[in-house]
């Protein structure tokens, strides 16, 4: 009994524990100390990042004659850390005050632990999958999981989950095909047979089992043009609920295409397989849909009002990030992709803790209805804003180390195009951030906005600590490289030479720890030269000027709506709908055809049909 | 205006009693109408013979007769006419009927008679203050107000020729210093 | 150890250097828009004799803490930045960033604005901020390609490995005459990033009042004077290195910066003020079509 | 309190401080702020046409420093350009309190002395200085821009020498002030900006800051603390 099997048994240990322990009132703090030791037994297994040889778990099972095994290795134990961190964090901020408002509310936080239980289960047994079968079971007990997360709410929740499972049904579909090709050529589910003859396959070969796999694990990742469901099911998750998911649930998708497309169809193949009349390669256009996948959620976030949405379309923007990064050949790429996994959950979790946060004093979240609250809730604010520095990829948050290796390696590999893609996602980022935290904490305080107070600490404690995250792993990013650089090495892909402050190549360094000390440096002397003027005397927000005009309390004096609205004069009409459109043209045409086939069946006698059916089979097997 | 106009228009106010009209120019009319009569006039012209631009309502105050005359200027677009309808009211109490049901600009022209002179037009939508929120006196517009006297109630002055105006004038400075006599310095 | 020392050092007085030059330039701005309109313009001493004022000034009006540490940020980030940005005898910390570190770096100043801004709950403010970042996603877009195109080009993102490789080379090796269309589309993009006119979308003093600046009275608008003055720095410093060979010594460098700074400030005092959505259409058609050209260049 | 003692009121001037580096220093921003002066248009009346011109090619304010300012907030000089209707007044003391001290109001042309040719209108003030501490008139109908120039130039040589600090005399004499407006405005004036916290926050209190129109305003102020920062 090694520390996996502790790990697996014990989250299957949670899971029971929280779906019994549903109705206590410490159900939340019990299922924190649970997922807690969760993470106790993955520091067990730290090893792991720097370099240990993988563990395999001590018991398998066999179905149908196919042995499933478990095993974790590097990238297992990367992505098992970011799925127990963020567990946790919603978990604690759940089980408190906002657990009990929760109840208040007519919700059941305890059944809301027993999903997020569930899900990390699920989770990691799909991260400790040590063949295709157990993959495959892991994929589709995530897949329900999240659905049970998504559904909790009610009312339009379950229109958004039922959207959602019928994506990953289709996902789903697409992968077991795969898993069944694979199975026929190999004869086996074990990923070292079909790495064996992975060289050995044909073109045409590739190119399906990639479509077919980039198409199943992609609908998870939120994948152009399967991206449709994720915004809104994520959004009207309950708050820590949808932080959860936010940080890592669609990571799976990411995982398990790590797993197959890179690991053991290899990115070599992809890049030697042309597509026909053009000079694109198959990873080229691959790429493009992470660089689209970046580029359209991303400037539909800048159009949302509610700021739940606002972030769940970014969630679905920086998986492009993710995707772009790893698709490159060179270490800096993949790092930088392996990299923002890690920085991504760390700083969306919070966003989304945050935004739960002032849902929990100011009840709403439309981004027209706030405003002034840094007076009256400045941890918050400051918790937002190290965060929405991480999401933009500005220094000296996390997210600008991963992205600076994404867009040095766009850089090296000589990209253009891409690169001013993933420029333009990150412009995209900076501007809609900016309208989320200026609509919500800048601005004007509203009248029934003037007694609300900080939130408790059971909330801000998880917060605080996952934004010390972010600007910790901003200031020494090889803390986090290490792991990446192992899991690198776990995937069989080149792996990134770094120090503790960042890269260090002969074309171009970085490092952070100088970057960020002369930043700080500055802010000091900035500092200096502004407290050595005259003593400054605060205002109330309404001595302010309005062209002579007297302010009174009655007056909305907020910039907020529309807020980008030259921008959007000129490009306000690109954004036609056209995936919403497409969509529902394939739901219409499908039930068109299931309309067809009815009345086809239904206007002859249903007997022939069946008739016809048997001959055919008996001619086919006989045959 | 036209003899076809004219006439037209005689045929339709004939039924109005005690309405004198008299006619300026071409353009102008001036009808002289009893203050009972002159919503029903109003409501004449604008339904029935197109003048449907209320272009706006004056006020004199007739403080010898005791009385205040108030006039509706009408417009007519397709005639390009303008009636100006006068009536008389009693200066006190000053009060009368608002033809904001007929003209909905009215509104701003009473209230700002209402201001300025105290008139109160009943029905009108609001007679709170308009242009002058600060005022407190009485109606300003009226002839029984005296803004000078009241302007010397309220006011202090400075002097305007106050001693160091008169040194720089001993000086053969000033503050009008013309470009010649400057030319002539240089 | 002697080498951090040095490097400690240098950070200290680069910015010092860089504050002293950029108030220069700003007044090479005030004198040539001056001398454009055919007035005698400001004096020598104009934009010493303005911050000394604003910091002097005895009532400071705060709109709250943010709205405090709003201009630390904007002053204190260029501080920074200018420590990214090698001189003649100084490299500073160029090794440890690059151009694309600098590039962000330079949106910290901005981003500490705008919160500044958000907080004195002005919305002639907020539409400023509003509009400058607009206009930012706007220029960035041919600026992060012409920067794409020398890092290609020169197979370094180095600033110091650029300039040393143009100044070996002499001048048939500057990124002037070597990408001259990448050149003209960093001087478009330069132009763009000074939010001088015909892109002073988010200043506009007759349409929202100065937009950012509305409410900024005494040491907070002086602290602005002061980031304008390490922004034009910047952006003519970040030219220089990129195209015309840095500087050799501090008359060439010092030539160069100001030469390269008054082509975009006479064109600016010449034109009235673009619409946001003219701006953004402008700028994403022109120089972004010029850079990708001089990109197609560079990588065949 | 009348016109007069008001005007035989001294302003304390800021005594010369024993350090000698520290009057050097005083004397340096004394220079600086005669020598950089943003100045607010507030366009009241016609006087506000003659700007342009000394502000452009001709006369060129901008070599004396002088530029123009859009907010109160940026502003030094308050520039009140003809005249004051006493609608326009308040919004004139608003955009004056708002201003950063030290602050300076300059009247030009004769509608601010005393009303000019609007002299018997009961809807405009009449002496400018009742409700504002002005620090210079510059008389005409409408004064040239040379005459604008030359007040700004003594404007310049008072702010130099120290004497041009008759906006303490805002802070310090507020009761005064505001009586005046009260006069005009009723006594529910009052403006979203807080004098007297002001006052007593850079030490301006005066004797005659506080008193009986003071309380008036106190009774009916709607409380105009900053937000602060909570926890």
């Amino acid at each position: 009994m090694n520390f996996l099997d502790g790990l697996l048994i014990l989250s299957l240990l949670s899971v029971i524990v929280t779906g019994f322990a549903q109705k206590l009132r410490s159900a939340g703090w019990l299922s924190s100390v649970l997922l807690g030791l969760q993470c106790l037994l993955l520091m067990g297994m730290a090893g792991l990042a720097y370099g240990s040889p993988a563990v395999s778990s001590s018991f398998s099972v066999s179905v149908l004659g196919q042995p499933l095994h478990w095993q974790f290795n590097a990238l297992s134990w990367f992505f098992a850390l970011i799925t127990l961190a963020s567990a946790l964090a919603s978990s604690v901020y759940a089980a408190g005050a906002w657990g009990e408002d929760y109840r208040l509310q007519g919700g059941n936080p305890g059944l809301l632990q027993f999903a997020l239980n569930l899900n990390v289960f699920a989770m990691l047994l799909l991260l400790a999958s040590g063949d295709l079968l157990s993959l495959f079971v892991g994929w589709e007990l995530v897949s329900w999981a999240s659905l049970l997360m998504m559904v909790l709410a009610g009312g339009a929740a379950g229109r958004f989950g039922l959207r959602y499972i019928v994506y990953a049904t289709a996902g789903a579909m697409a992968v077991m095909t795969g898993l069944v090709m694979i199975f026929q050529l190999t004869g086996s589910f074990q990923f070292a047979d079909f790495a064996a003859i992975a060289p050995s396959l044909s073109n045409a070969q590739v190119v399906t089992f990639t479509l077919l796999f980039v198409f199943g694990f992609g609908v998870k990742m939120g994948l152009l043009p399967f991206h449709l469901w994720q915004a809104d099911a994520y959004a009207e998750t309950p708050g820590p609920g949808a932080a959860f998911l936010g940080a890592i649930s669609s990571r799976m998708g990411l995982f398990a295409m790590l797993i197959l497309v890179i690991q053991l169809i290899g990115l070599g193949r992809l890049i030697n397989i042309e597509v026909p009349y053009s000079f694109f390669s198959l990873r080229d256009v691959l790429m493009w849909v992470a660089a689209f996948t970046i580029i359209f959620p991303t400037f539909t976030a800048m159009r949302q009002n509610d700021a739940r949405l606002l972030l769940a379309w970014h969630g679905i923007g920086q998986g492009g990030y993710m995707l772009m990064g790893l698709l490159m050949v060179n270490p800096l790429g993949s790092a930088g992709g392996l990299m923002h996994v890690f920085n991504y959950a760390s700083y969306q979790a919070v966003l989304f803790l945050v935004v739960t946060a002032v849902i929990y004093r100011t009840r709403t979240a439309d981004l027209n209805q706030l405003g002034g609250l840094v007076t009256r809730m400045p941890l918050s604010f400051l918790m937002m804003l190290i965060c929405i520095i991480g999401l933009a990829g500005i220094p000296p948050m996390n997210g600008f180390v991963s992205k600076w290796l994404i867009y040095r390696s766009l850089i090296v590999e000589g990209m253009p195009l891409l690169f001013v893609a993933s420029v333009v996602g990150t412009l995209g980022t900076i501007l809609s951030v900016y309208k989320l935290i200026h609509n919500t904490f800048l601005g004007q305080l509203r009248l029934e906005h003037e007694q609300i107070r900080e939130v408790p600490w059971s909330m801000m404690i998880p917060m605080l600590i996952l934004s010390a995250v972010v600007f910790i792993t901003g200031f020494l990013p090889g803390i986090v490289l290490d792991w990446v650089a192992s899991a690198q090495a776990a995937l069989g892909i080149p792996v990134l030479e770094h120090t503790l402050g960042g890269v260090e190549s002969p074309s171009g360094n970085l490092d952070m720890i100088w970057i960020c000390s002369v930043l700080f440096g500055g802010f000091a002397v900035g500092a200096l030269v502004f407290y050595s003027g005259n003593k400054s005397r605060r205002v109330h927000q309404l001595d302010n000027y309005a062209g002579g005009h007297f302010l009174t309390a009655d007056d909305r004096y907020h910039y907020s709506n529309n807020f980008y609205a030259g921008l959007m004069h000129h490009i306000g009409h690109w954004y036609r709908g056209t995936f919403q459109w497409l969509e529902s043209s394939l739901g219409s045409a499908i039930s068109l055809l299931s309309a067809a086939t009815q009345m086809l069946f239904n206007s002859f006698h249903p007997a022939l049909f069946l008739l016809l059916a048997a001959t055919l089979s008996l001619l086919f097997f006989a045959g | 205006m036209s003899e076809a106009d004219s006439q037209k228009l005689n045929v339709l106010l004939q039924g109005i009693e005690g309405l004198q009209l008299t006619q300026f120019n071409q353009r102008r009319l001036r009808a002289d109408i009893s203050p009972e009569a002159l919503p029903a006039l109003l409501a004449l012209l604008r339904g029935r013979a197109g003048y449907v631009h209320l272009s706006a309502i004056s006020c004199v105050d007739w403080i010898a007769e005791d009385e205040f005359e108030l006039v509706y200027h009408l417009y007519s677009y397709e005639t390009k006419i303008l009636i100006s309808a006068h009536i008389r009211i009693a200066r006190d109490p000053g009060v009368y009927l608002s033809v904001f049901d007929i003209f909905t600009p009215a509104a701003f022209f009473e209230r700002d008679i209402h201001e300025m002179y105290g008139v109160y037009f009943e029905g009108s939508p609001d007679m709170s203050k308009f242009i002058l929120t600060e005022w407190q006196g009485p109606p300003p517009m009226r002839k029984d107000f005296d803004s000078e006297q009241w302007v010397m109630d309220t006011f202090n002055w400075q002097d305007y020729h106050p001693d160091w105006l008169q040194d720089i004038e001993q000086k053969g400075g000033g503050i009008v210093r013309t470009p010649e006599s400057r030319r002539g310095e240089e | 150890m002697n080498e951090t020392l040095l490097t400690i050092l240098e950070v200290i007085f680069m910015p010092v250097v860089a504050f002293v030059i950029g108030l220069f330039m700003v007044l090479m701005m005030r004198k040539l828009a001056a001398r454009l309109q055919r007035r005698v313009g400001p004096p020598l001493m104009q934009p010493f004799y303005d911050v000394i004022k604003l910091y002097g000034k005895q009532t400071q009006i705060s709109h709250g803490l943010i709205h405090d540490i709003g201009i630390i940020m904007a002053v204190g980030g260029y501080v920074a930045a200018e420590s990214l940005l090698p001189v003649p005898g100084m490299d500073g910390i160029a090794d440890k960033g690059g151009i694309v570190m600098l590039a962000y770096l330079t949106m910290i100043p901005s981003l500490g604005l705008a919160l500044g801004v958000g907080q004195c709950a002005n919305p002639n403010g907020s539409i400023g901020i509003s509009r400058a970042l607009t206009s930012m996603l706007a220029y960035d877009i041919p600026y992060i390609i012409v920067i794409f195109g020398v890092a290609y080009h020169f197979g370094s993102t180095n600033l110091i490995d650029i300039i040393d490789t143009q100044q070996a080379g002499g001048v048939a090796t500057w990124g002037i005459s070597e990408m001259p269309v990448l050149a003209i589309a960093g001087l478009f993009a330069l132009h763009a990033s000074l939010g001088k006119q015909p892109f002073e979308i988010y200043i506009a003093p007759a349409e929202i009042a100065t937009g950012p600046m509305v409410e900024m009275g005494g040491k907070y608008l002086g602290g602005l004077f002061v980031m304008q003055s390490f922004q034009l720095y910047t952006a003519s410093v970040l030219y220089v290195s990129l195209f015309l060979g840095g500087g050799e010594n501090w008359i060439t460098f010092l030539l160069k910066c100001f030469a390269v700074l008054a082509i975009p400030i006479i064109i600016a005092y010449l034109f009235p003020r673009y619409r946001t959505e003219d701006l953004v259409r402008l700028v994403w058609k022109w120089p972004v079509m010029l850079a990708l050209i001089g990109v197609a260049f560079v990588m065949t | 309190m009348t016109q007069n003692e008001l005007e035989k009121i001294e302003i304390s001037t800021q005594p010369k401080r024993t350090n000698p580096l520290a009057n050097v220093f005083d004397d340096l921003v004394r220079f600086c702020r005669s020598r950089s002066m943003f100045m607010l248009h507030y366009c009241t009346g016609c006087g506000a046409i003659e700007l342009p011109p000394a502000m452009t090619s001709r006369f060129d304010m901008e070599r004396l420093g002088i530029q123009p300012m859009v907010t109160p907030r940026q502003a030094d000089i308050l520039l009140i350009t003809g005249y004051v209707s006493i609608k326009t007044l308040k919004r004139v003391i608003l955009t004056y309190e708002q201003m950063g001290s030290p602050k300076y109001v300059i009247g030009i042309c004769s509608c601010t002395v005393n009303g000019g040719m609007y002299w018997q209108s009961y809807a405009t003030a009449k002496k400018l200085d009742e409700y504002l501490p002005v620090d210079l008139y510059i008389a005409g109908c409408m004064p040239r821009p040379e005459a604008v120039m030359e007040g700004m130039q003594q404007l310049m040589q008072k702010i130099k020498t120290g004497e041009a600090d008759s906006w303490k005399k805002y802070y310090s004499h507020y009761d005064y002030y505001l009586g005046n407006q009260q006069q005009l405005f009723g006594n529910n004036w009052q403006t979203p900006t807080d004098i007297i916290g002001e006052a007593e926050s850079y030490q301006l209190m005066g004797p005659q800051t506080l008193g009986e129109h003071t309380k008036i305003l106190q009774q009916v102020q709607k409380p105009l603390e900053p937000l602060e920062m909570k926890l």
